[in-house]
């Protein structure tokens, strides 16, 4: 996982490529890093698989764990979206293209994409957790991947429609015939042309099939906690759903102690798991 | 290998290692014993009928340790140590086995602690066992003891003017080449001697079945009761030979990253930038602690998490007994619902 | 010592009459040295209250721990009424809402010192007046109490409640103010390098658990100072700058706050003295301004009591 | 060239120096003074001022406002309440008193500052550099404290 001779805990050096707001209200930024050294590049996209996340680095302020949001056919850059919440992501907000950052990762199980050959795919996200399900969608819908799967189905819920994210490619998958996507905003707003509602309500109306079938959720944990019931009422079995966790996290690589549920840590051991695993753990979030 | 050393030879002996290596070894600190450098005038303390009070786990991983350097230009580069060979004498069976155990968290493939890596290889470890045990320890329940054995290179059994030196390695045959070979008369006396140590300590708690109980009480009441008088310190983990949890912290003005021992028992432990905080109070958290030692560790290792030390009994502030709180957790009922 | 079954009673009358809904006291603990703070909810469980001289904690540190509303019963001696009167002067707790069973105080014994005179092995500890008997297995030993007082309890001055509801037991004689004066100016009298070399020494020895600021009543910050994170305040680790930016802040943060109770220095784990750090801020805050924490339930400590008639007070 | 005394110096921006004055301070401050402006002396925390001593700093000047000027009517008092208490303590455990000085100043008081600092750069000249409680310094080498 880590290369070159450095630690564990020795962030690799990047730089800041391109950096953008995500949203209208500027809580979102996006962050595209570069890779200093081609050697580094290469062992990461080795390990990368959509689902990672990487810890960004910011001396003097710390670390901050971020959802990779990109595919690794999209080039020699990962993306990441940040929200502005703690010292370190307010850091990350005042970077700009050409800054020096400091990367881990990638980091984590990432999504069983070898498991889900074969079948229906329903990714459900909400708010600024749907940036992992991005990178997962962006890698489906690659031409190179998208016969492996089947059906491919997006549910994507955000408060208002200036928090959404990805906007561009969002809007190009609506006229993709290839893919069914649902958007929904919590609110109603003029000249707003799909759902409304929360994200569970809207699952339910777009009921889509359990068979052959698997589910992501991930959003905020709100969110999750109703939409497992929705997808148990439409005959999705536990092993089917999937969802990515989120703690506190220092060290991401199962030595710190902090992330752990039950036996399992979220950074090492996670932060993928099925509802049949999660089930099977102490519910310590 | 097993030989004889005098007592009255000990302080040469040790004295001798000081040329290739650096030595520790319990030595009197205000009113208790720590484990500190040999130097000509140290004084090793074998009469405390305890451990010392901070855990060795400290000499492989420090309280305070730089990790990352920060460099111009936004860079990083590990942080240097230099870490001499070690020998570190009159470690108790229970910290050795602590040591071992915190191995399996920190050595795991490429997820190896470099650190924590390089002060293991470079160290030798020389056991005294305890030939009278503690009265608040419970390495024997937990499935240790008195003379346990693990991760030692050397361990050496009292008997009175001499000890019994018994060798498990190259590096701790060579720490007492020159030595007298013992008699085999002598090492059954040897022994006799650590058999008596352990059949002196008393059952504290039945192991058996109480990680279901606890797994399966985790949202008993059980929880509030045994930690509302907890105070929320770290003492029992800070001086817990098996805690490991440590924080990473940027420290801007001294350009480095560190890492500080942490606690489970701290409120900005696992508190997130949200404001939301899995653990909220002291009830989860001390769920959290028990849990780790005698559940989860299970899991991970199939070993109990805890060798029976004692040091958080006798130091806690409010006198709360994992003893007892095993014990009253033993008593649970098994929770019929999760069986259906 | 007070009469137990008094204290008992009093509990259980507190509960059943339903005066209070907790009655915060101790329980013996696993070994007779470590008596255990305790929560009685209902009047049959008091049967389990104990109290003694090895009951080393601060109750009322608990105070601000319960849920607000909730009306509580304590057993307090002089430190502990004095830490419950300074909460209440600083809106913690409505006085109203407690009820204090007052115990006079022979002072806090150290069981530090005790195993270090008689052993690991101490079966029973029975307190006598001025002596202590105690059973170990090699047998009996009688050892003087006064010896086995922690320092903190040896310059006790008001070792009776002031302020309980009700008072069990004779009313002790006051401690003699001087102890904690003298006990500043022998400090204050070394020289600046060797005041510092002591400073030095105890700080350097902490491992940073935070023990004594869990133990202090007056430590109930939601955050403390060194857990905030933007700005940081002080170094975070167990290094000189950090340890000893922590015993300096921790023990300013109490001036003409503490109350002398010495649970700080009870509850660390690693022996280190800092009760000479409040005792000299005590006795500044007597001295300058005539006031001692915790005497009554209303007056303000000096640093929350500014007035423009501080003028004449400094130098311009 | 012995190295001169290294003072921190806590300005409270409400306290009206004279205009040339305040623009030495602002502009024209040697190299060895370090200028930090709050809003008021009452906004000094013990902490900034423990920060610089650990840090270094041979000498905290701490500049307000005169009595009964405060623009918070107190906070000038309050500071002195607290950092002359806070002084106090830090001479008990080693710090000399001697290092730490408030300055109260008045639009009136021209040049009064420039003297103020000269004469307390004097005094700790004569006392040395401070080395007890300077503990911010670079970790050695391993940074071990087992």
């Amino acid at each position: 996982m880590q290369s070159n001779g450095r630690s564990l805990y020795t962030p690799i050096p990047m730089h800041v490529l391109r950096a953008y707001y995500e949203s209208t209200d500027r809580s979102l930024k996006t962050l595209e890093l570069s890779f200093d050294h081609a050697e580094n590049s290469h062992a990461f996209f080795e390990a990368f698989n959509p689902g990672q996340f990487c810890l960004l680095s910011v001396a003097g302020k710390g670390e901050s764990a971020l959802g990779v949001a990109s595919a690794a056919w999209e080039g020699d850059f990962v993306r990441f979206t940040a929200q502005n919440v703690g010292s370190v992501t307010s850091a990350l907000h005042k970077l700009k293209a050409g800054d020096a950052i400091g990367m881990r990762g990638p980091m984590g199980n990432g999504f069983p994409l070898e498991d889900w050959k074969g079948k229906n795919l329903v990714i459900i996200g909400g708010g600024c957790a749907f940036s992992t399900l991005y990178a997962l969608t962006k890698h489906v819908h690659h031409e190179d991947h998208r016969d492996d799967y089947g059906k491919l189905i997006l549910v994507y819920g955000t408060r208002t429609s200036g928090l959404c994210m990805y906007k561009h490619d969002i809007a190009a998958w609506h006229e993709n015939e290839d893919m069914e996507i649902h958007q929904a905003i919590d609110v109603p707003e003029e000249n707003w042309q799909h759902h409304v509602g929360y994200v569970p309500d809207v699952v339910r109306q777009v009921a889509p099939s359990p068979d052959n079938a698997v589910a992501v959720v991930c959003g905020p944990p709100i969110m999750t906690k109703f939409t497992l019931p929705a997808l148990d009422e439409l005959g999705f079995a536990p092993e089917a759903i999937f969802t990515s966790l989120e703690k506190r996290m220092k060290c991401g690589v199962g030595k710190c102690g902090r992330c752990n549920l039950g036996p399992q840590y979220i950074c090492k051991d996670g932060p993928v798991f099925s509802l049949a695993e999660l089930n099977a753990l102490p519910a310590d979030l | 290998m097993n030989l004889i050393l005098e007592k009255q030879a000990l302080q040469d002996l040790l004295q001798s290692w000081r040329q290739n290596y650096d030595v520790y070894l319990p030595q009197k600190l205000e009113r208790f014993s720590h484990f500190m450098p040999l130097t000509e005038t140290s004084v090793l303390v074998t009469d405390e009928p305890h451990n010392t009070r901070i855990p060795p786990k400290s000499l492989f991983l420090p309280m305070t340790e730089a990790l990352v350097k920060f460099t111009r230009y936004g860079g990083y580069e590990d942080a240097r140590h230099e870490i001499q060979p070690r020998i570190v004498f009159g470690i108790r069976p229970c910290d050795a086995q602590a040591v071992q155990l915190l191995d399996t968290s920190f050595i795991q493939d490429e997820y190896t602690d470099p650190l924590w890596l390089e002060r293991r290889e470079k160290t030798i470890t020389i056991g005294l066992g305890c030939h009278e045990p503690c009265l608040n320890g419970f390495c024997t329940t937990v499935g240790y003891g008195p003379f346990n054995k693990a991760d030692l290179d050397a361990i050496l059994t009292d008997m009175g003017d001499v000890y019994l030196v018994e060798t498990f390695s190259q590096a701790g045959d060579a720490c007492f080449q020159g030595l007298p070979v013992a008699a085999e008369e002598t090492y059954q006396e040897a022994l006799a001697v650590q058999h008596s140590a352990h059949d002196q300590m008393p059952v504290a708690f039945e192991t058996e079945n109480l990680k279901e109980k606890l797994e399966q009480n985790f949202k008993n009441n059980y929880w509030d009761e045994v930690s509302q008088s907890c105070l929320g310190c770290g003492v029992c983990t800070f001086l817990c030979p098996t805690c490991f949890c440590f924080d990473i912290v940027d420290e801007t003005q001294r350009r480095e990253r560190v890492r500080n021992w942490d606690s489970c028992m701290f409120r900005t432990y696992s508190l997130e930038a949200s404001g939301h905080n899995p653990r909220p109070s002291r009830v989860e958290r001390t769920r959290q602690r028990i849990s780790h030692k005698f559940v989860y560790w299970l899991d991970q290792v199939n070993q109990i998490g805890c060798t029976g030390c004692g040091r958080c009994v006798r130091y806690c502030p409010v006198g709360l007994d994992i003893r007892s709180m095993l014990r009253q957790a033993h008593s649970l009922p098994f929770e019929v619902s999760h069986a259906i | 010592m007070p009469d137990l079954n008094a204290i008992r009673t009093e509990a259980k009358r507190l509960l059943a009459e339903g005066v209070v809904d907790v009655v915060v006291a101790f329980k013996a603990g696993e070994t007779p040295l470590h008596p255990q703070p305790a929560f009685f909810r209902s009047a049959d469980e008091v049967d389990q209250l104990v109290y003694d001289g090895l009951c080393q904690n601060n109750l009322a540190t608990f105070l601000t721990r319960v849920p607000k509303q909730s009306k509580v019963g304590m057993v307090v001696r002089g430190c502990e009424n004095r830490s419950v009167n300074a909460l209440v002067v600083e809106k913690q707790k409505n006085r109203a809402d407690l009820f204090l069973i007052g115990v006079p105080c022979e002072g806090i014994l150290d069981w530090q010192k005790i195993v270090g005179e008689v052993g690991e092995t101490v079966k029973s500890v029975k307190e006598n007046g001025q002596n202590l008997m105690i059973e170990t297995k090699a047998g009996y030993q009688l050892l003087e109490r006064h010896d086995f007082l922690h320092e903190s309890c040896k310059r006790c001055i008001h070792p009776n409640p002031m302020s309980a509801d009700i008072l069990i037991g004779e009313a002790l004689q006051e401690g003699d103010p001087n102890l904690a004066r003298t006990a500043v100016e022998t400090f204050e009298d070394q020289t600046i390098e060797d005041r510092y070399a002591w400073f030095q020494k105890e700080a350097e020895r902490c491992i940073r658990c935070y023990a004594c600021r869990q133990a202090c009543p007056m430590c109930y910050c939601e955050e403390c100072f060194v857990d905030h994170i933007e700005p940081r305040w002080s170094e975070s680790g167990a290094t000189p700058a950090g340890m000893q930016g922590w015993h300096i802040v921790r023990a300013f943060h109490q001036t003409g706050r503490c109350t002398s109770c010495g649970a700080c220095e009870r509850a660390c784990p690693m022996d280190i003295k800092m009760t000479y750090l409040t005792e000299k801020l005590n006795h500044d805050m007597r001295e300058k301004y005539n006031f001692e924490p915790g005497l009554d339930a209303q007056t303000q400590p000096p640093f929350a009591a500014v007035t423009l008639d501080d003028k004449n007070r400094f130098s311009v | 060239m012995p190295e001169k005394p290294k003072i921190a110096l806590f300005q409270c921006r409400w306290c009206l120096y004279a205009p040339a004055d305040q623009e030495w301070v602002d502009t024209q401050l040697p190299e060895n003074i370090h200028l930090t402006k709050t809003p008021c002396t009452g906004r000094i925390n013990p902490l900034y001022v423990l920060n610089a001593v650990q840090g270094g700093a041979d000498g905290v000047m701490i500049s307000g406002c005169l009595p009964e000027q405060c623009h918070f009517k107190t906070g000038n008092m309050a500071a002195r309440r607290q950092l002359e208490e806070f002084n106090d303590f830090l001479d008990y455990i080693g710090y000399d008193k001697q290092r730490v000085r408030f300055v109260w100043l008045d639009l009136q008081d021209r040049g009064i500052i420039q003297k103020q600092l000269a004469a307390f750069e004097q005094e700790l000249d004569d006392l040395g550099p401070a080395s007890n409680l300077v503990t911010r310094v670079k970790v050695a080498e391993g940074g071990q404290n087992a």
